[in-house]
């Protein structure tokens, strides 16, 4: 369903959004795959003061020398400014000292909550996933997070199969009735346009639309009545600059292909 | 210090994994996972162990498809750049294994819980999620001196942890460097520590700086030496990741037909320590090897 | 890592340790003691602070002996060789001294808490102890899994650590070791760190080793660059520890006017950062000095 | 009242006698003071293989190549087997790892237990002493401790002021009872005896007393009605070769002048 342009891949598109959604100075729990391209990306271009937290008990503020394809790859650890137990960098976000953080999602619902675990339950499941690694801590105590995730209908559920990670349960005022301290999800970024939160009800509404998709398109890909931003705005494309940044970064197109 | 600990590798598994023991491995995550000692894990056939970690990348899914797991407690099975693992998969949705479900902060609690002594550790994670209902060890509390609601974690201590380090001597005192994952934690909390070392040193290397030693030796029962035993995980110091494996075993485990010819070739053939690198090979090795050094700056221990 | 966060000490005292703040030092326990920032408290006349620790080895009498301090939140606050100190005594015997009475663990586990943003932590020590009369931050809790009884430590948060190292670069990366105490989780905990250190050096020898660095440098508030800021305790890979500080403490201290004139010699006569080291002498410092030299084997972090 | 001989000092026998109730392969809590110097003798006689742990976050299983004052001297770090955290070696005590650990006491009573906090009490104390340290971690945690003392009336008092480190509480029963773990006090070495507590009730029992002085000396300075061993034995005086050793630890003489 995703409408592919010539100049630049979805991936592109997606990663370059999801740099965008980080500001300088911030503290960045950077997750797996697309979200350590954007964290590249954001400090190469706009956010060169952000500093990245990787769960591996990693902490680093200056881009890597070459490429990676994990957080774990040698030039992330090569000159970081950290390198410690997973306890520490757990103890930081679990503090608040962490202002966003990225996730990978299966399958989300209306009130942003995540699945990554079990699609058909956890009884009897269709197909296990990997599980939360850190997700479910990022969505639980950052102070905000991103979602990035292909937009089918089957992963844009009314109700998750199983809530891997927190979103806002089911609706406003769920997150603090349960116990968590802060946070919840700022944006979903989709093969189709980005999302973002009503601040009453927590409820995803669509905000922006990815060059030549249409509301409906995003519609018939939502599995519930999805809501609509008064104003809907248009995804820039990646600049010249950030997909040169990304083409240095993933060099193979390894995530970033089409 | 009084007696060598050193083991050849097949010998340590046999020993200080039975079957049916609770084993923590790829503690340090993405990094120095201990693959040479699951290959062996595997050749031994050993039945119905508990697995524990944080995230395996591809390791747990070997041990798994070898037949070799009952129960893994984990907060994410699978394979780091390409996603989901078919054997945890075709485990599960088979029901042949049993599952706990954590985050990666609550596994660390869970650790951390076991290397402290006391039964659980408070976070403020996984609230109102579905953690709760596949992990036993997850229950809400009221804080004693707050009231605020809290996830305890009840501790986890497993029979044996298994290390891959960068250099060891033969009394157990190891140097690890790199991210550490919760690697102090698993070996704080084990009763028995393997570990498998790219070189054995003199105890005087180790003792050169003592800050850089991974557990306390005396809590170590096993030392064996297995160069490239971190393959095809990067090794701090040593090598780096080789991501054509990992590329090669999501395509060569989508059955259990394919995994049983991967076995065959990366796990069966392999029976001594200088095996597994002639396997690989040395245009391999010299591709993966580091080609810029970054030492560390000396410190000084004298008195 | 932007802008310096270079002070000098009299300013990052002023700016980072308001009246009537908490602040943790003396972390490392008896080694890499901040006395000469303990001592730059004592010349800004701070008022009700409270003081973190566990063993305090001596500081924390002088801190006291000063007027700065209304509460002590430390498990032992004495002079490690000599025993008793003479001020804490005074002050406490007097009534003007507010206390919350900690063991080691309890206190350690009060830093945790407090670094890892949750409200307690679960112990099992103390039970059955008076601690519980003299500390509010002390409440029997059972397992929420097994029953037991367990002694819940409520979370300690300094608004400041104030720690000593041997090399830190301008931006709050710092290479500490030797026994590290409660240090990791003082940093974690404290809202502001400031760091004194032996040497300031290029950002790239803090790179070279990011398994040394003690806490991450985008939470240090301020780094001042304070050479023999440890003495008289001993600093791994500076000086040795000088007993004879110590014990003329012991003596000096007895009344409030023999303490009245150490501190008029070796805290009021000290202005700049070149003052204490002149004080010294060049003979004392030579007698501290390190005979023998154990340099850390190198590691390895390139890629 | 201790009885002083000409070719050794009261300290000496102490230091002596505490370092044989370590066996050797043991892993010791090594506390301040005294006991630093009992866990260098030990190590350099007996019990070669024991391993020592310093609440600083030290392990080391060698001697120190120099004599030392404090555990955090650097010739105690240099050449440790691990330098850690002060939670790391904490850890292990809880855990149940350490089998034997040394305190010093300024009060004590008929179960063992110990002040080192407040005398007169905490409300209107009139001495405040320097507190509890690791002492209590260790009479909680470990798995037998050791207590060593000056032995005088009013420290061998029937109820401690202030109870910093538990022995027995008041008796057999008690430490399960307020759900400490394990442990207790195996022996309190004083300048007159060595006493040790009977498993039942928990009561300090007189069970050796040291070259020159009487049942009666001790009962004399003993606060409550003692209780004495069957057969009471005489303490062994130092051997030259401990005192070799304990004069090479400590050429000044700081802890063994008399």
């Amino acid at each position: 369903m995703a409408v592919e342009h010539p100049s630049y891949t979805m991936a592109e598109l997606m990663v370059a959004a999801s740099a965008r959604e980080i500001a300088d100075g911030e503290v960045v729990f950077v997750g797996m795959r697309l979200p350590l391209l954007g964290f590249l990306l954001a400090k190469s271009t706009h956010a060169a003061d952000a500093t990245g937290i990787f769960e591996l008990g990693i902490i680093r503020d200056t881009a890597t020398s070459e490429p990676i394809l994990t957080m774990g790859d040698l030039p992330n650890l090569c000159r970081a400014r950290w390198l410690s137990d997973t306890a520490d960098v757990m103890a930081l976000l679990q503090q608040g000292l962490v202002d966003v953080g990225f996730i990978g999602g299966a399958q989300v619902d209306r009130f942003g909550n995540l699945n990554t675990s079990y699609i058909g339950g956890c009884e009897r499941p269709e197909t296990r996933l990997p599980g939360s690694g850190g997700a479910c801590d990022l969505a639980s105590l950052a102070g905000r997070h991103i979602i990035i995730m292909t937009h089918e209908k089957r992963r844009f559920v009314p109700r998750v199969d199983y809530l891997t990670s927190p979103g806002y349960g089911d609706g406003g005022g769920w997150r603090r009735r349960v116990g968590l301290p802060r946070g919840g999800p700022a944006a979903v970024i989709t093969t189709l346009g980005i999302f973002r939160f009503d601040r009453e009800s927590g409820e995803m509404v669509l905000s922006s639309l990815h060059p030549g998709v249409t509301v409906e398109d995003v519609l018939a890909n939502t599995g519930w009545e999805l809501r609509i931003a008064p104003a809907v705005t248009t995804t820039p494309s990646p600049t010249e600059a950030e997909l040169a940044v990304l083409r240095r970064f993933d060099p193979q197109a390894f995530w970033t292909g089409s | 210090m009084s007696s060598s600990k050193l083991y050849n590798l097949a010998d340590a598994i046999e020993r200080f994994v039975p079957h049916g023991c609770t084993v923590a491995m790829g503690t340090c995550q993405e990094s120095l996972i201990p693959f040479a000692a699951g290959h062996e894990i595997m050749r031994q056939a050993k039945r119905d162990l508990t697995l524990v970690g944080t995230i395996s990348d591809m390791l747990f899914d070997q041990i798994i498809g070898a037949g070799c797991v009952r129960t893994v407690r984990a907060s994410w099975v699978g394979n780091v750049i390409t996603g989901s693992c078919y054997n945890f998969r075709r485990a599960v949705e088979g029901g042949s294994l049993e599952q706990e479900d954590h985050s990666n902060l609550t596994l660390t609690m869970a650790l951390r819980a076991g290397a402290m002594g006391v039964p659980f550790m408070p976070t403020r994670t996984a609230l109102g999620s579905d953690l709760f209902k596949t992990n036993p060890g997850l229950k809400t509390i009221a804080c004693p001196f707050t009231g605020d609601i809290l996830c305890a974690v009840a501790a986890i201590a497993p029979d044996t942890a298994i290390i891959h380090v960068q250099r060891a001597d033969e009394y157990g005192n190891a140097h690890l460097w790199g991210n550490l994952g919760v690697t102090r934690e698993a070996c704080l909390a084990s009763r028995h520590i393997i570990i498998t070392a790219e070189e054995i040193v003199s105890p005087d290397v180790i003792g050169s700086d003592p800050n850089r030693v991974i557990t306390p030796g005396f809590k170590v029962s096993a030392v064996a030496h297995v160069p490239w035993g971190g393959h095809p995980s990067p090794v701090p110091g040593y090598y780096n990741r080789d991501h054509g494996a990992f590329l090669d075993y999501r395509n060569s485990s989508k059955t259990s037909a394919d995994f049983a010819r991967w076995r065959a070739r990366w796990v069966d053939t392999v029976h001594g320590s200088g095996d597994y690198p002639a396997l690989l090979g040395e245009e391999r090795m010299a591709s993966l090897a580091l080609r810029n050094h970054v030492w560390s700056e000396a410190a000084d221990y004298g008195c």
